[in-house]
């Protein structure tokens, strides 16, 4: 922590020497020393290092990232995100990457959008990065800003409506180019080289890939892997390794395999027995799933009663699936979340966000998912979560 | 690179193509049949249309539950609304609030009119150019999808295409029957 | 109101000849028609338009100033006045002032004071004048942010936290100069010429006197007219005429008379009886007081069991004193207020605002203030009102 | 009118020395005795401490009424502060949260430590250049006064000195003990 130098306006006596000059009687202790105002740094990200995504719609001009200690519940800190911004964190925790606009006169004047990478320790802006004025200001999903994987590329969601991507350099912090992705959406990046997927309003994949320069040099369109009209998927993706999944407004999981050639599907399988469909019970909220990948454990945030329209309601429970034999594990109670994560670390957490409250329960992932603690207050329309 | 750069302006203008051909009668049979979401919605809560508004200090707070109005979650042509009504931001279902300007660029829903039985075809305009109105915030997903069908699609500002592009509230205004109605 | 073509995106079907093919059946009504987008503009200000200064302090970036039809409590829109703006409006009605801060980035950047003039009936922005980097970030009591009676200038209050007022001139629109105050706080304009007063932390008033280009051309100190000490006065005024009138914390009244060549005090006088002494009757809020000025009414906001730093605790009562015989004339019970104003037209009203709930109530000024309506949901935390 | 820029000066001048000499002990003893005000406070409600801090979202929202904690409002060296406690917002209650900036100038109270029964003057000083913190919100006007004493005014932005003035949230730092204690 920086030492900083206090100035109390008009408050310039010599206070050491009054302090000095105080001394303890027998039955007193000695008096509290003067302090000094510091800044608080963090200590690096272990795993648990939670940001929480918080749109503030009732004043979308100030928007935030809210840091949080999952582990220690404990409020670390924000970062100012500004209106509507897409939001994420490199894949080592050692920055947050966010893409937002600005206004000279805060509602009016000339659009500025920018790429912005702030420093996970100090929380404090460490590069601007022009982008032109037409990136998506939507909800965060994991898909809206995605770095590459080597952390070479940083792929921004457009849309003018019109849909593109716009191509960020992270190491000449410079924008380099946008691609056409036309009635496509989501940023599915693969683990290797540079090169993403979208996915498109005919139920294709289109697959663009770039070279060093960060230009495309093909674009190529899948066969057609989901029915949108009949089982349209969410475009929150997990992830393992090459692996994505995809859950489904009905309740179908879609295994995407970004390897090879081009992305390999699998066909879908149902996440409901014949009872929970009875029932109703459908995937909803904001960021649907979470993935804890060592085990291939995949949690669904579900509701009961589902109709047309709830597929964004918050849960009544949550539902683990072993990924492998596709077997519903347990069914947890939920606290009415829409967003999920799971962090990945020794001992690993579940954390599910009721954004009325800007409460986020957290429990172990273990037998029982026992609860380890509650918090609440964190922020006000908080909606996505990321753990590092 | 010419080549690669040929091919990237051939696939947009064909992708171009594709989507003002379906900007024409198909595409919009396609809005109309699958009705519509709203605006910039973010729709986190299990909604209660009428608490929401009431919660959000619209001023017919002391209503009881008779027909509702357009100050109302439940009034028939917000069928598909998600952010906040300008009939409680100072406009009406189909007029901004002063100083602020209709979006460039809307979505259209399709809401039953119980008074003639009827189906209209609604577009949703978000008021753009100040900040979050803040009051009367309703929401609904019936039929909202991802941005992949970015008509029907709510979790994104369509202010967007505005000069500023901040929201403020939304409009609900009638633009026709929906297809096969009279 | 102005026509606005819509332009739903992806929809550009001749809708019309659907509509025009379209006919009621012998037992339906007319289909209802195509609409179109317009956008409102007020009507003129009726004397019971309410100006209601929210400084959001949740999100300070993004103030606003609500604007109500007081008479039919109807909401009618707002102004955005970004961080800790000031705020009045011109006497005539015609247009909302305001001195705000902007950065082009939100929260960094180089900061930028602006005065901007909005347009009452069109609420769109008319100007903006350039003002140095040092206009209170404040309270927006009426004494900070004043225009000349004539409204030629617009008088800014600074504080670095060195005092000094900014010098607007409204019909060029142009900062012309600033003057120093140092140690003394707010600006009581005078009716006639270009003179404002400002009190001061030795408990006297320093006047100054400027030439038609807006530069001081006097400074007077006047005599000690109150002690800030043991009777420290609110410096929200109430106006009659050349009248001022300020409460203090402990209940006088103040009058000082800003007429001929200096200002003239009345020795002030106590608004308690022997009794409201013994219950810890205090005035309380952030505008106390409010005027009727054609009958001579004024209105201080009241709490009982008043104590040390309880001089902006809400009311419990709004009491009425007839300031010709300094009578009090009744008690009119309050909803936890902190805020009055009351409206001068034929038909008076009294407003008193709940910052908690953004509740207005109103009240006639007239027999028995019998209550005409309420109104909640007006801000976060609205403090400050001005009705025209 | 070289007279009046002379004159101007001159009593810019004078009072300035005025407020100097004010400032050394003379004004501080009047400060101390005054006790102090908070930050941007705007205490526009009848405050219960623990209350405010509790509905601002502390973490601490479970606790019983014990001893209180730096995210209490009531905690000794809060005395006089007004505005978003920093140890709710990353800080502590003497450490600005990561990325934001302490103030250049502040304001100080005088405030009773039950352990040690000595009062202390505590220097609050705002931590700017982010935008309002929000948790935690903490609001007492004990012996505050009108801007025409600057010291212990607190319906001001404290963080106004600084690059960025965006007030985020208050710090409650010890500078000494008042005069007389030892």
């Amino acid at each position: 922590m920086e030492k900083i130098k206090k100035r109390p306006w008009l408050l310039a006596l010599p206070l050491s020497v009054a302090a000095t000059l105080a001394f303890a009687g027998p039955d007193k202790p000695e008096p509290l020393p003067e302090e000094e105002i510091k800044v608080e740094h963090l200590t690096p990200p272990d795993g648990n290092r939670l940001y929480v995504t918080d749109f503030v719609f009732n004043h979308m001009a100030d928007g935030r990232v809210h840091v949080v200690d999952g582990r220690a519940a404990r409020y670390l800190g924000m970062v100012m995100s500004g209106f509507g911004a897409l939001t994420t964190v490199s894949p080592d925790g050692k920055a947050i990457y966010l893409a937002t606009t600005y206004y000279p006169r805060l509602y009016r004047g000339q659009r500025s959008d920018v790429v912005e990478i702030h420093d996970s320790e100090t929380l404090e802006l460490k590069a601007e990065i022009d982008i032109p004025a037409k990136r998506a200001q939507a909800v965060a999903y994991r898909s809206m800003l995605v770095p590459s994987s080597d952390g070479r590329f940083l792929y921004v969601q457009n849309a003018t409506p019109a849909t593109s991507v716009t191509i960020v350099d992270l190491h000449s912090r410079k924008f380099v180019g946008e691609v056409q992705t036309p009635g496509c959406w989501s940023i599915q990046a693969w683990e290797k080289g540079h090169r993403f997927s979208t996915i498109c309003g005919d139920g294709t994949m289109l697959t663009v890939t770039l070279d060093d320069a960060g230009q495309a040099v093909s674009r190529e369109r899948s066969a057609r892997f989901f029915d949108p009209d009949k089982d349209p998927i969410y475009v929150h993706p997990e992830m393992i390794g090459e692996d994505r999944y995809f859950v489904s407004y009905y309740g179908n999981l879609y295994k995407v395999s970004l390897s090879g050639d081009k992305p390999a599907f699998t066909a879908p399988w149902t996440l409901l027995e014949a009872k929970d469909r009875t029932q109703g019970w459908r995937p909803g909220g904001m960021q649907v799933t979470a993935m804890h990948r060592a085990s291939g454990t995949l949690f669904v945030n579900m509701h009961e009663q589902g109709y047309e329209g709830s597929h964004k309601n918050p849960s009544k429970e949550i539902w683990a699936f072993d990924v492998a034999s596709r077997k519903r594990v347990a069914r947890i109670p939920s606290n009415a979340a829409v967003s999920l994560a799971a962090s990945q670390s020794d001992a690993p957490l579940l954390y599910s966000l009721n954004p009325e409250k800007g409460e986020i329960v957290i429990r172990q992932i273990a037998k029982g998912y026992p609860k380890v603690s509650t918090m609440s207050g964190i922020g006000e329309t908080s909606v996505i979560m990321e753990v590092r | 690179m010419d080549f690669l750069k040929l091919l990237d302006r051939f696939t947009e203008r064909r992708t171009r193509t594709v989507a003002q051909n379906a900007s024409r009668r198909g595409f919009l049979t396609g809005v109309s049949k699958l009705l519509v979401a709203g605006a910039f919605a973010l729709p986190v809560l299990p909604f209660d249309r009428t608490n929401s508004a009431h919660a959000a200090g619209g001023h017919g707070a002391a209503k009881k539950k008779a027909e509702p109005t357009e100050t109302d979650c439940d009034y028939w042509r917000y069928c598909s609304v998600d952010g906040f009504l300008c009939s409680c931001c100072g406009g009406t279902m189909t007029t901004c609030p002063p100083g602020s300007t209709p979006s460039a660029v809307s979505w259209v829903g399709t809401c039953h009119n119980p008074a003639d039985g009827r189906d209209y075809l609604v577009s949703y305009n978000d008021c753009c150019g100040k900040t979050a109105c803040g009051r009367c915030f309703c929401n609904t997903n019936i039929r909202e999808r991802p941005g992949y069908r970015m008509g029907v699609h709510n979790d994104i500002n369509w202010c967007m295409a505005n000069q500023s592009s901040h929201y403020h509230c939304t409009v609900s205004v009638i633009v026709g029957l929906e297809e096969g109605q009279s």
